[in-house]
């Protein structure tokens, strides 16, 4: 695992296009996760707050990427992720690795109804606000190892 | 656009722009001044914010005001009376829908829509431009306390005028605190030149007998912003809101975590308003103070953030603010049920009403910080006023071009983002990056060598990484991010 | 009975007394303390009570302890592991229920059968010396924290050897604090001299090379107890225990609510045990100290109650207590659930994390309250030592009997009642009336001063609705119990 | 009722019985209400802490007393109350007033529990322990002057 997580100097070349959806400015997490990816060898394409569904899909049609993480922290995050899946179909890139983390729901609900809900959406991986940058990019490495994306070592 | 000045705006001006302004959405046609300062003049005492404040701050209580806000004003009514009765609080706000803070009228009515038919609110606030006059005074009438909207709106005008003249007695936000933190494309031109018009508005108002209270958000991001950067921003706004006529002011502070840099600064937040308002000729313009409880991170647990929330309100209590805004043990989900937010409340107030009578001593450590704190605003300030030629507004604009101004983890391609903030041994937040803040070669010294110590003790380079570790540190019950053993 | 005198007890004298106390009840019979010896020395380091809080002395962190008992063995560890496991307590506790405090075995025995019958526990706590010296060890091994019994027991020589065999590494109580405020007709020569017995059995474990700590009980009555009463309390059992051969102390304090009060107490605490023991010779006794959060009266509401637990919490953190002793949410409901603890624990251990790295600044108001905590503890002692013509024993006995020593609203017809204690306008507590407490005169002047100040804010004499008021008012938010408006 | 309630210097002849029940030691609350007994004109009779029910019965009887006000803070007092009823209707004296008030019972219940199974056991009022002595006192004054022993103001 160690090798594989600490960056090394090589890069794997995978590349992350990052962003917080919709009417959202919640701009720490999105910060923290570009500079945790980059310390981890992984290229981020970050395209800031703000981001509307299109611009994810465009910046990930145009940097070729192999994952999209799409961050909401205000709690729209439902009304902004729906069709999400649909428009990356639609482009040609329906099979591109996709989470989401963040405060996902307005009101209280358990995990596993919010999980459920974004899994639905087509999200491949959903995660709570309080998620270090680190596991998420464990899980990246492991699902597109699996996809057999990255040759690995 | 002409150049910004820091000018009270002529009338005919004013009134030409209120066109523009009350015409971009339907509900706009309901505003009529006139009748508003009539309807104003009818409300009942408990409604006026200005009083509220004014009879906290004579008797150094602390009141308590939550965060809340739902898509339908039947729900809002029952929700905020639910946070008055059962959660006690002292104070009320309206919290708007992030649609609405951006402008999207039309998303907000969908919303509206789809919150009818689902019997929940799919909104994260109340669409108060959309729902328009009538209803706003239909909110304001059914509470016995004053309501606030707030909210993160770079352009507000339209909202306040529907919410100022729906009834509301108090205004948060600002030309700085609500684009650079809120926004990512928004000019500060454009945003300072718009909240010249809230504020204008603000002091029509005034000037017609109705106290109408006007607050600069505080904690900006939420997240180890140093007191001096939050201060100078605090009280630029303060002194722009003058010029248009604003007579009551509640600058705000979000808490840190350390009691001592914590009260150091709630205490110079008053001390450096009154002496820049006083230099300025704003002898007139009353300043209260708010400290917003621990704006970053929550533990999921509820217990945890019971004590997360009393700590917050421990430091307002302390500090003497005059208010204090309440988290809830839900934080760490996202938005609270109502009971959660009374839960919060009624702890908050439990503490300040325990520590009503208490307040923290004079040290020599709390006279440091306050030093400190003063010579650091004083720095920046001065600089802001040089680059704007003695004109506050234009001398704004050039600070943040220039990271002069510069605040933390902003989303706004306006600010520089030079300075990165981290915590000293003791959990007070300092620099260890200072793009072009222009502080004293000493004052520098000073925070470099608090970072150095932080490093000695953790045993590592003072870095980005201490950052991170602060940032998720309260989730793990700590302040400070230290690595792990 | 021979007069008392403050003497270690001599081998042959404590053996015969052994086999008094070992026989009377069947389960004595089960103490082999050389093989108890030998089971301690078996025992993980995690079990160890004077190791965790040496180390957490070292690091100046606060650890957290629960109070927790039921009436059956497998229920009790379970409640345990929760509070461990799920409250994150650092130390346990188990708390002895009221019949075997006052040694009444036999409904003990009663209420541990109904419990069985009913499948819950109809006693206040853990009978242990019903249950004896195995099913002790028992629960000690199913823990991975150390354990210690805690009580109120006058004569607590059969519970002191059952526990200690038991493997419990820690036994709380004492001659004056455990008597004065926990009985009604135990004469004070009785139980001081029955608590020589339990801390020479502690002193016979040390010197065998078994580490055992020892807690007198800090807050007595837990109600408005000015520091200098208690603390005159905590060094004078201190000195006694020290007599015996115990080597590990723990003084506690109970949470007055004013924090700069409560700062100065815990310090000053530990500044006087240090320099009475060295005066007399013990220097080789160690101190720690403990916070009990607020002891009185708790609000209904759990949210309010959160706020009240974190207070304390505060308190013990900026005070750098070595240990503080939880209240939950259930606190004004009689005996908590086990979740309830759980969450008590919980919001404390985020408190006291969160402020690790903080302690309150010295300042001019803390240290003119540890100056004053100091001298009327040195008057008070002073005279206890006259009084007993060098003897602290016999001192301590005529103290109580002319006033001297008096602890507020104590049960106990051993104890004077004479002295009045109310809060002054910040909330800290002082004498209303003195009794015979032997105050210089410039210090009765500042007490009386402070309450003066406070009727003069209240418009009416100091008398003793203030004291009613004080105690009620907690449950309506606030400290100082003011007239209603 | 203000006449009623206050002290106007004379006395009503009433006398309260007044302990904390079984061996539970807390006396702060027993000796406020003795001293507002006191302040309002009535006659405490305080047996104090650790008072056994024959203590209650006997200083009832031997101080012809109109009320017994019974305290338990400890949890115990389940075990403690039953039988006092019966144990005054033995010696004569079971139509004496009976309140009992304090933490009533081990882990939490709702007070309609509490209040309910105290009131079986013959108690006439049941108190939480954040009761100020001056309810119970005018609640005394009301029950005391409906069975017609008070010949009033």
């Amino acid at each position: 695992m160690k090798e594989q997580n600490g960056n090394d100097g090589e890069q794997d070349d995978i590349t992350v296009v990052l962003g917080v959806i919709g009417s959202d400015v919640h701009a720490i997490g999105n910060q923290i996760l570009e500079r945790a990816l980059e310390e981890n060898g992984i290229k981020p394409v970050n395209i800031g707050v703000m981001a509307s569904q299109e611009e994810f899909v465009d910046a990930a049609i145009e940097t070729d990427a192999d994952a999209i993480w799409v961050s909401s922290l205000y709690g729209h995050g439902e009304i902004d992720c729906r069709g999400l899946r649909e428009k990356l179909e639609e482009r040609g890139i329906g099979d591109v690795i996709m989470y989401i983390g963040g405060n996902l729901v307005i009101g209280k609900k358990s995990w596993e109804e919010v999980e459920k809900l974004y899994l639905d959406m087509g999200f491949d991986r959903v995660y709570s606000s309080d998620t270090q940058p680190q596991e998420a990019i464990d899980d990246l490495r492991e699902d597109l190892s699996a996809a057999g994306d990255v040759s690995g070592g | 656009m002409e150049s910004l000045k820091n000018k009270f705006l002529p009338k005919e001006k004013f009134e030409e722009e209120s066109k523009e302004v009350l015409s971009s959405w339907p509900t706009g046609a309901e505003v009529d001044r006139e009748e508003a300062v009539e309807f104003h003049k009818n409300l009942p005492d408990d409604s006026c914010m200005v009083d509220k404040l004014t009879e906290a701050d004579e008797a150094k209580k602390t009141l308590t005001q939550p965060r809340a806000g739902v898509a339908l004003p039947d729900e809002l009514i029952d929700l905020l009376g639910h946070l008055r009765t059962e959660g006690e609080a002292d104070l009320l706000p309206v919290t708007i829908d992030s649609y609405t803070r951006q402008n999207q009228y039309e998303k907000a009515a969908q919303g509206i829509e789809e919150s009818r038919e689902e019997g929940r609110s799919l909104l994260n606030g109340f669409p108060a431009v959309n729902h328009g006059v009538e209803i706003c005074r239909k909110v304001v009438e059914a509470l016995d306390a004053p309501v606030q909207a707030r909210h993160g709106t770079p352009d507000a005008r339209l909202l306040a005028e529907i919410t100022l003249a729906g009834g509301f007695t108090d205004f948060e936000g600002g030309g700085i605190s609500y684009n650079i933190p809120y926004a990512k494309d928004v000019s500060l031109e454009k945003s300072l030149r718009d909240w010249q018009y809230v504020d204008r508005l603000v002091g029509f108002y005034q000037s017609q007998g109705v106290e109408i209270n006007r607050e600069p958000f505080g904690p900006l991001t939420g997240t180890l912003v140093p007191p001096a950067v939050s201060h100078s921003i605090a009280v630029l706004e303060g002194l722009l809101a003058a010029e248009q006529g604003v007579k009551h002011l509640t600058l705000g502070y979000g808490q840190n975590g350390n009691l001592v840099q914590d009260v150091a600064a709630v205490e110079t937040l008053r001390v450096l308003a009154r002496q820049f308002l006083d230099d300025e000729g704003y002898e007139d313009v009353s300043v209260t103070t708010v400290l917003h409880e621990w704006m970053g991170g929550f533990p999921q647990d509820e217990a945890k953030a019971f004590g997360v929330i009393s700590w917050g309100a421990s430091a307002a209590a302390l500090a003497n603010a005059t208010k204090v805004i309440v988290k809830t043990p839900h934080e760490a989900e996202g938005i609270p049920s109502r009971e959660a937010n009374a839960a919060g409340l009624k702890t908050s107030n439990q503490i300040v009403s325990m520590l009503l009578d208490q307040s923290l001593e004079d040290s020599a450590g709390l006279e440091k910080e306050k030093d400190l704190i003063i010579r650091e605003v004083e720095d920046i300030l001065g600089r802001v006023k040089e680059l704007g030629e003695g004109d506050w507004a234009a001398g704004t604009v050039r600070a943040f071009e220039s990271g002069v101004l510069d605040v933390p983890f902003a989303p706004s391609r306006y600010n520089q983002s030079g300075i990165l903030p981290a915590r000293d041994n003791e959990g007070a937040v300092r620099y260890l990056e200072f793009g072009n803040l222009p502080l004293s070669a000493d004052i520098q010294d000073f925070h470099e060598e608090k970072m150095k110590k932080r490093g000695e003790k953790e045993g590592r380079q003072p870095g980005f990484q201490m950052v991170t570790d602060d940032i998720y540190a309260i989730g793990k019950g700590r302040l400070t991010g230290r690595p792990r053993g």
